[in-house]
């Protein structure tokens, strides 16, 4: 079998990082094709259902990309964002989703290379984590 | 070898079923859990103050019990109204669970939604089906009340670390009152209906009656805070103990074909069911708590408990009849310390919590439930997330008393050459009374 | 009196759970007295101790499901009664969601107790008796058969039980309380009660919007800026307990209680599960809390977190096997 | 329903094919059915053949929704958006998916890429599906344009906008428009004068029709949106009416107060009413004034300290008086017995020591007094109302003398037959002379107040007689709080037991026993005990000592009060409370006393507790018990309907000292319990302002808004601005003469004493509001009472030009910008250049006023440096170098000038050759490197740096140096974003909506950028960029309207619990909470789609449009399917 090619969704803002990963194409910045991004309009519009949604579907992976703070093209939208993350992966790691599965990152628009280098070094790390699974239980589980 | 299961015995604590074995001598009857309980694995990890609500699905009473493991592990003493509160919500538990038994008594041998008061006979105001009514009118306001005081019937959530969280209305002081008075004339109404036609000659307890466990040893409250005691058959006592030490005395041993352990004392080790007298078990529950011997403080059930001692003996045996006895003794207990509980000042106070500073790491409370003495022990990591939570219910603490009066019971029905069906009947009945 | 030609046939039935649901109908029973006109109860084993065979003289009408599947025989008794009934039924928060029972699935298997049994299909020889297996994990009704109508709650409130026997058993034939029951239905439920016709399959019978929506509470501005635990100080009455910085579920969980745990000042933990619209009650608990949290900061908000406990046993309280997407598994039919 | 879904792909020429196997993909998602009706792919697809493909298949095949598999959407979704629409078919029906940029441009794996491209068409199928069909709405636009600054960018928007004949109005934070470029001297490339090329268009702004100029504002808030916004102003007081002023100067000949100039970078002062220069737009005067001083804040009067200390400063004591009198109408006695908070909140003190302002009012009153001719303003026309003040006390007395000013008849009631209450039977008369007093009350009387002494109010004469029968129209109530409060103390009732206030009161009625040779023992911490004390003291005793609860520090009585009693001879002893009073025979013989543990308690409240087994006796013949003192209330009759507080006082409103009858008001201890004189008078005037509203408007008055505050710290600049006078110290009469004498201590200011302490203010508040401006304009345009206030625009767009700052070179220690005085930025050189600048136009050293013979300038101070100052490069700084370089040349045709730099970018039509121009014809000496220090040497300027061509440190001496100092954003620029909801990068500039193809545009439709305040500019860039804003600004107001975005958030009703965690979530006001629905409302126009609230949202009833939760989860199950 072929090498476990993991499956990373990302949730791009309009603003910043969907125009740098846009950036890191047209600068041929070469990427691991792991990564299916989803255009939203802000960090702040992710709402943490979605990713919990992406990996019950399947994902290995998810990377929520925005704006820095400050340069919110909304104001504000990805200091949500960035409240949330850390409740979310508290929940995440309950569930058995690894630290390492869940991003959010600032990139702006400015930041192609970041963008690629974040998409790369997430592939690899989740390459080494293996697939996400959610968590069985044993059949043979005992109760009482 | 012939084996029968009567499956899904009537109302129980616990899905259950009787496995009956003949194999060449004697019948060999298993009283069976079929249900997992998973306290522990459901109690690990959570914050140590979700108890309560978490372990009230063993029964309501285990709300109360969890709460005040809580005061004790959080380090707090409850305000003397949220004591009140907690209080009159576990007599009106008592009252209802021990009037709902009554009910399954009354309609034992008949559907509760025929039209088994049909006959004229039973007609009338003092008449059978007069008398249901008011019982389940009764369950319903002992329901009412439990409901004002604990949030919701079947799983409180009032009762918290410290306390309760909610302070009564003034509407609601007055319908307590009302509900109070009102099940004190019921019991007392019950208990005439009892001791003309019931105990004395009623039919359906003829059949049963004699059935019996004994001797057995009894485990309650001790009269001291936070002790418990051993008492034996006779009511002598066999030894007093601090709470916190239970699961040192007692063991419980699984069998592969429960889900529900087997609570037996250490001392004597466990012993194969079958043994008699069976003295490594001990027995919870309104008749181990008359056990001792001892006057009641309120005088109806007083009244009732003497009648009792006249007929069956002061120390009463573990048998069928002493059981729905002991149950009306403390059906008129409870519902006049509801009475007594039921007042404006008592229910009411402005601090009803006394706000924990601090997470503990250990906490343990027992108390008597409906139907016996129940005990919960936790341990917590430093930010109150359950590490352990050790319970004894009633269902673990009876298992060995209800297997040998299952025992007793279809050994009795085989002698009278019963059909299944009737067999299942009498086990039902008489496990019914615990 | 006339009475309706044909009584409906109920069944009623508890796998694994505490029979505060079963005591629910029975206490419908004392309070209503109306039941036993419209239904005969051919199968309630716990109550009038009828047989399994009693289930195979003919189709039941509606089935009444209370509890989690955790044994095979629970399996089996869902098989079962899916097979020989019109309607089923899955009443209380096991049966529609996994419930209390559930919540052991988060439970780690090397972390139970060793030399526990987990019940055996064959006897051991020495003619013990058998017992039923358990199954790998606590599921919902539907998670095992297809479920017509779902009552929610720990246990379900009367005024809902009845809604539903109305709606499922009397079918418009009794002239009782519709509005009792009705109080906090959907419109379109309450109609098709009112109409005498079937409501829509996979009615749930509660509320249409979120516990907030009648939560008696008092609600200023959503704030977070401190985790607090139920034991810690706080208003019993007056102001939304989740602006008081009490992890609360009355945002999420779908509503037709009335408020009651709020009310009697205690959180909701959300017995009847998650709101209509919402995918995971956890992720939408995590979103609506962490959004308001009080700070810019990520160090404030990473302490803020710290603070934060069992957020999977808290958010799935109830409903772990089933809504919590991460662990459910899909329903059968 | 089964929906009927058209899937292209594109090739893009080789750009995605040759990565992608586009054909395989296609074929792949053709054949799978599932809704895909069509799936083609083509060379290009946003080529016309391309889109007819679309558009043909959208008909022939009824498609209903169409997924495009190409480029970036940022690209071309706009192109294929127009695209399905021309088909019929509802752009919202479309998805883009992005297959290049994110695909095959970054994978060199045919085979992976191949799998990611399918997974993201699959996304945009399984997406599109759950598309709905969406139609913005459309709002008309208010034709009018607010601009937000006065600089060229703004200027340049307004006047294009108020010729194409619509109204503009710009709202500017100074006191005059033209902004940077009006202090500039001459301007790239070609050299020619600022000042000539902005004063044509800021003096057509001035008198443009459609624009009106608000300065000295700010936004405070923008609500609505775009064409229909609503924008607060707050505008600050310019003190001159812009409609009087003439323009002509007038006023600043006679203003004392000298400032530094802003405009001129501090190189120059001003005085606070001025204008920057004689062109400035509007050509009008000004007033700066920072707000109320911290005396004038601490007056409970609110007199005007500042503006008459100056006025004495000039030695204009007349007016000095008059403006006192405009708060205080009894400067004599105020200047001898005020507990003057003025001097201890005076910012001077910071420094050296407050001014003696009580002590200059004392001389401002004597001086009146000794002239025997009493100046008060005029009364207004007589009215016939007339009004009774019980009790003839400070606040009576002041609320009469406002009264009888106003024009009412006040007529005073006074038990006692004498006025002046605590005035007159409370304070000693070393302190206040009696006749000083009596003189201020005949002042009083020959206003027209009436006196009536003797005359006690109360049951048989009540208040309620005085309005119902005597006819009065109101009532003011100011009596004092003159009985003494008593405790019982054991043994209290023994001969020569005295309580204190009745004890002053006695002597001051002469009725006091004879203290000679006794031992005099005065129990109190406050001012009564010690005025007991020194009351006692000149009475001849053995000895007086004063016994406190208090230690020294915490006594309440006034520190210098405690001296002067310790200097004629009154002993202190601390921390003692009375036990009981010990006498023999009825006598008086002593006291017992036990040590006190502490006075206040944790709160500071006063709760003593003693030591009792800590025990003294002190002997004495005459025991004082000055323990606090009361109002009597018995005054009041039942049927007055006077409400009392808890305390036992009148109860007031705060405001406007009505008392729970309407027409009675009250005022001074009465109502605060003992408080001080200048309280009292303070309240007298507000209850006779209130009086006046009462009557004569039949309302209350409203509560003008209070000035605010001058900050209390000392500032850099008000040190400069300080003169060295030191404080006039009071002639007083020896201690030795004080004893047996009641004859007044302080002697009181000399004229050149007053003089000298009022020239020693340093106007903190800038403007002091001595009114000798007033005085002195003609068309009397100055109005000092003017408040800031707010006003409401309605416009339909916003233009923000709010320009730059100038870098802070202070941050480069190293260069020694302020240290060294020749050390100057580029800003203040170009000052200097200036023919209307500090010098006139001369380029001289700040130090010695010498022509310096060479000049270094560096570059790149605070600009492309991480660490200190900005990243970016200020754009203009080079060129700025080589322009002043060049005037300093043609200035002095020998001097040298050396450039340090470490770039030269001069990207602008002409800027190279200018820069050539300056290297080559004026000779400047350009040495590429950072300069590393600038330090003096033997008087000289020394510049060291490294020269990075040659290699090498180097140092060039130098007369001058001028840092090219970088551009900032505006220091207040996050007010201006908060106000605005704009977004800024992180050096504070605002952000545009996009760098390239959207400069001017804001992502606030409505809301445009010109000019400085978006990045670093020049003036031509400034300039095209406020005609770009106007442009925008009116291509918008001819539309007409404007169709809002359909792609914004909506709340379900039928889901919404109302619990508001989406309110806050909201950072432009689009949510609210409606009160009659219980539910969460969105307001469409304002909202810009973020979906902020739909993640918060706990029962997901708000969603976005066209982001809805069904649509992203199908995108997800897409791609990962």
């Amino acid at each position: 079998m072929s090498e476990f090619e993991p499956k990373i969704i990302a949730f791009l803002c309009n603003w910043c990082t969907y125009v740098a990963a846009d950036a890191a194409g047209v600068s041929r910045f070469v990427q691991k094709p792991n990564v299916r991004a989803i255009r939203v309009n802000c960090s702040g519009m992710v709402d943490p259902s979605y990713i919990v949604k992406a990996f019950a579907s399947g994902a290995d992976g998810v990377l929520v990309g925005g704006c820095w703070p400050g340069d919110c093209h909304y104001i504000s939208g990805n200091i949500k964002a960035m409240r949330r993350a850390p409740l979310l992966k508290k929940l995440l790691g309950e569930m058995g989703v690894e630290d390492l599965r869940f991003r959010l990152k600032w990139i702006a628009a400015s930041e192609p290379s970041q963008y690629a280098k974040t998409i790369n070094e997430m592939t690899e790390e989740i390459r080494k984590l293996g697939p996400f699974s959610r968590k069985k239980k044993s059949a043979t589980r005992s109760v009482a | 070898m012939s084996k029968v299961t009567l499956d899904a015995l009537r109302w129980q604590d616990q899905p259950a079923q009787a496995t009956i074995t003949v194999n060449g001598g004697p019948p060999q009857v298993y009283f069976q859990i079929t249900a997992p309980r998973e306290v522990a694995a459901m109690c690990q990890g959570r914050p140590v103050e979700e108890l309560p609500r978490i372990l009230s699905i063993l029964s309501p009473a285990h709300h109360l019990c969890a709460a005040q493991a809580l005061d004790r592990l959080f380090g707090v003493e409850p305000p003397p109204v949220a004591q009140n509160m907690r209080e009159a919500l576990r007599l009106a538990l008592f009252f209802r669970d021990h009037l709902r038994k009554f009910y399954f008594l009354v309609t034992s041998l008949e559907n509760p939604f025929a039209d088994f008061w049909s006959q004229d006979a039973q007609r009338g105001p003092h008449g059978l089906r007069s008398l249901l009514d008011d019982l389940m009118r009764h369950v319903s306001l002992a329901q009412e009340a439990a409901i004002i005081l604990g949030g919701r019937a079947d799983h409180p959530v009032t009762a918290v670390a410290g306390g309760v969280s909610r302070s009564l209305k003034e509407e609601h002081h007055a319908r307590l009152a009302e509900i109070a008075a009102a099940c004190r004339s019921c019991a007392e109404r019950l208990g005439g209906f009892l001791r003309e036609q019931v105990f004395p000659q009623g039919k359906i307890l003829g059949e049963i009656r004699g059935l019996e466990a004994g001797p057995l040893t009894s485990l309650t409250l001790a009269p001291e805070p936070d002790g418990l005691v051993l008492r034996g058959a006779g009511g002598g006592e066999a030894e007093r103990f601090g709470a916190a030490t239970l699961f040192d005395k007692v063991g419980l041993h699984q069998e592969t074909w429960s889900y529900e352990p087997f609570a037996f004392l250490k001392a004597k080790g466990w012993q194969d069911l079958g043994k008699v007298p069976a003295d490594s078990l001990f027995f919870v529950g309104p008749l181990a708590r008359l056990n001792n011997g001892q006057p009641l403080a309120t005088p109806l059930a007083e009244d009732e408990r003497q009648r009792l001692v006249e007929a069956l003996g002061p120390f009463p045996r573990f048998e069928v009849v002493a059981a729905y006895w002991a149950l009306l003794v403390e059906l008129l207990g409870s519902a006049e310390g509801l009475v007594a509980l039921c007042e404006v000042e008592k229910l009411s106070g402005p601090v009803l919590r006394t706000i924990p500073k601090a997470v503990g790491k250990e906490g343990h409370a027992a108390l008597e439930s409906p139907r016996g003495l129940i005990y919960h022990h936790f341990r917590t990591d430093e930010r109150g997330l359950v590490v352990e939570a050790q319970v004894l219910d009633t269902a673990t603490a009876n298992n060995g008393l209800f297997g040998i009066l299952a025992q007793r019971a279809v050994e009795a029905s085989l002698a009278r050459k019963e059909p299944w069906e009737e067999t299942k009947k009498r086990i039902e009945l008489s496990l019914l009374a615990y | 009196m006339s009475r309706p030609e044909q009584k409906k046939k109920l069944a009623i039935y508890t796998a694994t759970g505490c029979r505060a649901c079963e005591q629910g109908i029975l206490d419908l029973n004392y309070e209503v007295n109306e039941l036993g006109r419209f239904a005969d109860p051919v199968f309630w084993p716990y109550v009038l101790g009828t047989p399994w065979e009693a289930l195979s003289e003919g189709k039941v009408d509606v089935a009444l499901f209370a509890g989690t599947i955790r044994t095979e025989a629970d399996r089996q008794a869902a098989l079962k009664l899916r097979e020989s009934s019109e309607l089923l039924v899955a009443v209380g928060a096991c049966a529609a969601f996994g419930g209390l029972p559930g919540l052991a699935n988060l439970a780690d298997a090397t972390e139970a107790k060793a030399g526990e049994t987990t019940g055996s299909s064959s006897a051991d020889g020495e003619g013990k008796p058998t017992l039923p297996r358990a199954e790998p994990q606590g599921l919902c009704l539907s998670q095992v058969v297809a479920v017509d109508y779902v009552v929610p709650g720990c246990p379900p409130t009367q005024n809902l039980l009845w809604a539903a026997v109305l709606a499922l058993v009397c079918r418009g034939e009794s002239p009782a309380r519709l509005s009792y029951a009705a109080g906090r239905l959907p419109e379109a439920v309450a109609e098709a009660i009112a109409a005498g016709v079937l409501p829509r399959r996979g009615t749930t019978f509660a509320g249409e919007k979120a516990v907030c929506g009648s939560c008696s509470r008092i609600k200023e501005e959503k704030k977070f800026g401190i985790c607090k635990r139920p034991y810690q100080e706080y208003q019993e009455t007056g102001r939304c307990l989740l602006e008081q910085g009490l992890i609360c579920q009355g945002v999420a969980t779908q509503e037709g209680c009335g408020g009651i745990c709020t009310g009697v000042g205690v959180p909701c933990r959300g017995c009847f599960g998650k709101a209509p619209a919402i995918f995971d009650p956890g992720a939408k608990m995590v979103g609506a809390i962490s959004s308001t949290f009080d700070s810019k900061d990520a160090k404030e908000i990473a302490a803020l977190v710290e603070n934060f406990v069992d957020l999977a046993g808290t958010f799935y309280r109830y409903s772990l096997p089933s809504q919590c997407s991460l662990l459910a598994t899909p329903d059968k039919g | 329903m089964s929906k009927r879904v058209g899937v292209y792909i594109c090739h893009c020429g080789t750009n995605i094919d040759g990565m992608v196997d586009v054909e395989k993909i296609s074929d792949e998602i053709g054949a799978q059915g599932n809704d895909v009706v069509v799936c083609r792919h083509y060379k290009y697809m946003c080529s016309e053949p391309g889109q007819k493909l679309i558009r043909d298949d959208i008909v022939e095949l009824k498609l209903d929704h169409v997924v495009e598999a190409s480029c970036s959407p940022k690209m071309h979704e706009p192109t294929f958006r127009t695209c399905v629409s021309q088909a019929g078919m509802n752009q919202y029906m479309f998805e883009m998916v992005n297959i290049r940029e994110h695909c095959s441009w970054v994978t060199d794996n045919r085979d992976l890429a191949t799998i990611k491209a399918k997974a993201l068409v699959e996304g945009g199928i399984a997406r599109v599906k759950y598309h709905k069909p969406l139609v913005g709405s459309k709002k008309p636009v208010t034709p009018a344009a607010l601009v937000v600054g006065g600089g060229i960018a703004g200027l340049t928007t307004a006047l294009k906008i108020a010729r194409s004949g619509y109204k503009v109005t710009i709202v500017e934070k100074e006191e005059i428009i033209g902004g940077r470029m009006a202090q500039f001297d001459k301007t790239f490339p070609t050299l020619d004068c600022a000042g000539c090329t902005l004063t044509p268009k800021t003096s057509e702004v001035g008198r443009h029709p459609n624009i009106e100029i608000i300065t000295k504002a700010e936004i405070v808030s923008v609500g609505g949106f775009v064409g229909n916004f609503k924008v607060k102003v707050r505008q600050q007081p310019r003190y001159v009416k812009l409609d009087k002023c003439t323009g002509c100067g007038d006023c600043q000949k006679v203003c004392p107060i000298n400032v530094s100039s802003q405009f001129e970078l501090g190189m120059a002062t001003r005085h606070p009413i001025s204008r920057p220069f004689p062109q400035a737009i509007p050509n009008k005067y000004s007033i700066i004034r920072d707000g109320a001083a911290p005396c004038q804040s601490a007056c409970p009067a609110g007199v005007n300290v500042v503006g008459y200390m100056n006025l004495a400063g000039l030695g204009k004591f007349d007016e000095a008086l008059a403006l006192v009198r405009e708060r205080m109408p009894f400067a004599a006695s105020c200047g001898r017995i005020c507990f003057h908070p003025c001097e201890s909140a005076c910012k001077r003190g910071q420094m050296d020591k407050p001014l003696a302002v009580c002590q200059t009012k004392r001389f401002l009153g004597d001086r009146e007094l000794s002239k025997g001719v009493f100046v008060h303003p005029k009364k207004q026309d007589e009215r016939p109302e007339r009004i009774a003040l019980v009790g003839a006390g400070p606040a009576s007395m002041s609320a009469a003398y406002f009264l009888a000013l106003m024009g009412f008849k006040p007529v005073i009631f006074e038990a006692a037959p004498a006025a002046g209450g605590w005035l007159r039977y409370g304070i000693p008369e070393y302190r206040l002379p009696k006749d000083v007093l009596l003189q201020e009350v005949e002042n009083l009387a020959s206003m027209g107040v009436e006196i009536h002494y003797n005359t006690p109010i109360g049951p048989g004469r009540s208040i309620d007689d005085l309005m119902k029968k005597e006819g009065f129209s109101a009532v003011f109530i100011g009596v004092g709080a003159q009985d003494a409060m008593r405790i019982p103390v054991p043994g209290a009732d023994a001969a020569g037991v005295h309580w204190g206030v009745e004890y002053l009161r006695d002597s001051a009625m002469g009725k006091v026993p004879p203290l000679a040779g006794k031992r005099v023992l005065v129990i109190g911490g406050g001012n009564v005990a010690v005025d007991a004390a020194r009351t006692a003291i000149r009475q001849g005793p053995a000895s007086v000592m004063t016994i406190s609860l208090e230690s020294r520090q915490e006594m309440p009585a006034s520190a210098w009060e405690v001296e002067d009693a310790e200097h004629e001879g009154v002993s202190f002893e601390h921390r003692w409370g009375v036990k009981q009073i010990l006498s023999q025979g009825g006598k008086v013989t002593g006291i017992e006393l036990r040590a006190v543990a502490r006075v206040f308690d944790e709160q500071g409240r006063f709760a003593p507790t003693y030591h009792d087994d800590q025990l003294t006796t002190r002997e004495a013949d005459v025991l004082i018990l000055a323990i606090g003192q009361k109002t009597n209330m018995k005054f009041l009759a039942p049927e007055d309907g006077i409400a009392l507080t808890p305390r036992g006082l009148i109860q007031v409103d705060a405001d406007t000292l009505s008392t729970s009858r309407p027409g009675v008001f009250a005022g001074g201890d009465c109502t605060l319990g003992p408080a001080s004189f200048v309280q009292a008078v303070g309240k007298g005037r507000e209850a006779a302002e209130s009086i006046y509203a009462h009557l004569v408007h039949g309302g209350l008055r409203e509560v003008t808004p209070k000035e605010r505050e001058v900050p209390k710290e000392i500032t850099p600049e008000e040190r400069k601005r300080a003169q060295p006078i030191p404080r006039q110290e009071m002639p007083v009469l020896a201690a030795q003469e004080r004893r047996g004498a009641f004859a007044e201590v302080e002697l009181g200011f000399t004229e050149e004493m007053a003089k000298a302490e009022g020239q020693r203010c340093m106007s903190c508040s800038l403007c002091c509001q001595c009114g000798e401006c007033v005085r002195a304009c003609g068309p009397v345009a100055i109005d000092l009472t003017q408040r800031e206030s707010i006003r409401e625009l309605d416009v339909g767009a916003i233009v923000v030009a709010t320009g730059i700052d100038i870098f802070d070179a202070k941050k480069y220690p190293e260069y020694g910008h302020g240290k060294y005085p020749d050390v100057l930025t580029n800003l203040e050189f170009e000052r200097l250049c200036n023919a209307a600048g500090p010098t006139g136009g001369k380029v001289v050293r700040p130090s010695d006023g010498k022509v310096p013979q060479s000049i270094v300038f560096i570059q790149c101070v605070g600009s492309r440096d991480k660490a200190r100052g900005g990243e970016y490069c200020s754009k203009v700084c080079c060129m700025v170098s080589a322009k002043q370089l060049s005037i300093f040349k043609h200035h002095s045709h020998d001097g040298k000038a050396y450039v340090f730099y470490i770039d030269n970018r001069t990207g602008g039509k002409g800027y190279e050759e200018f820069l050539r121009r300056a290297i080559e014809e004026e000779g400047a000496t350009y040495i590429r490197g950072r300069a590393a220090k600038v330090f003096e040497q033997g008087g000289k300027l020394v510049v060291r740096g490294e020269n990075t061509l040659v290699g090498g440190p180097v140092e060039v001496e130098a007369d001058m140096v001028v840092l090219a100092t970088g551009l900032t954003a505006q220091k207040d620029y996050l007010n201006v974003a908060r106000a605005l909801n704009l977004a800024t990068d992180k050096n504070g500039f605002f952000l545009e909506l996009h760098p390239k193809l959207g400069p001017v545009e804001t992502s606030l439709a409505g809301i445009f950028l010109a000019g400085g305040c978006q990045g670093p500019k020049d003036i031509p860039e400034s300039v095209a960029q406020g005609g770009a804003a106007a442009a925008e600004a009116l291509t918008l107001f001819s539309m007409g309207e404007v169709e809002v975005e359909p792609t914004v958030a909506s709340a379900d009703r039928s889901l919404c619990t109302g619990c508001k965690t989406c309110v806050s979530m909201c950072a432009y006001n689009a949510l609210s909470f409606s009160e009659e629905g219980k539910v969460a409302v969105v307001n469409e126009a304002l909202c810009q789609g973020c979906g902020t609230c739909a993640a918060a949202c706990p029962v997901a009833a708000l969603r976005v449009q066209h982001f809805l939760p069904d649509q992203i989860f199908a995108q997800i199950e897409g791609m990962l399917a």
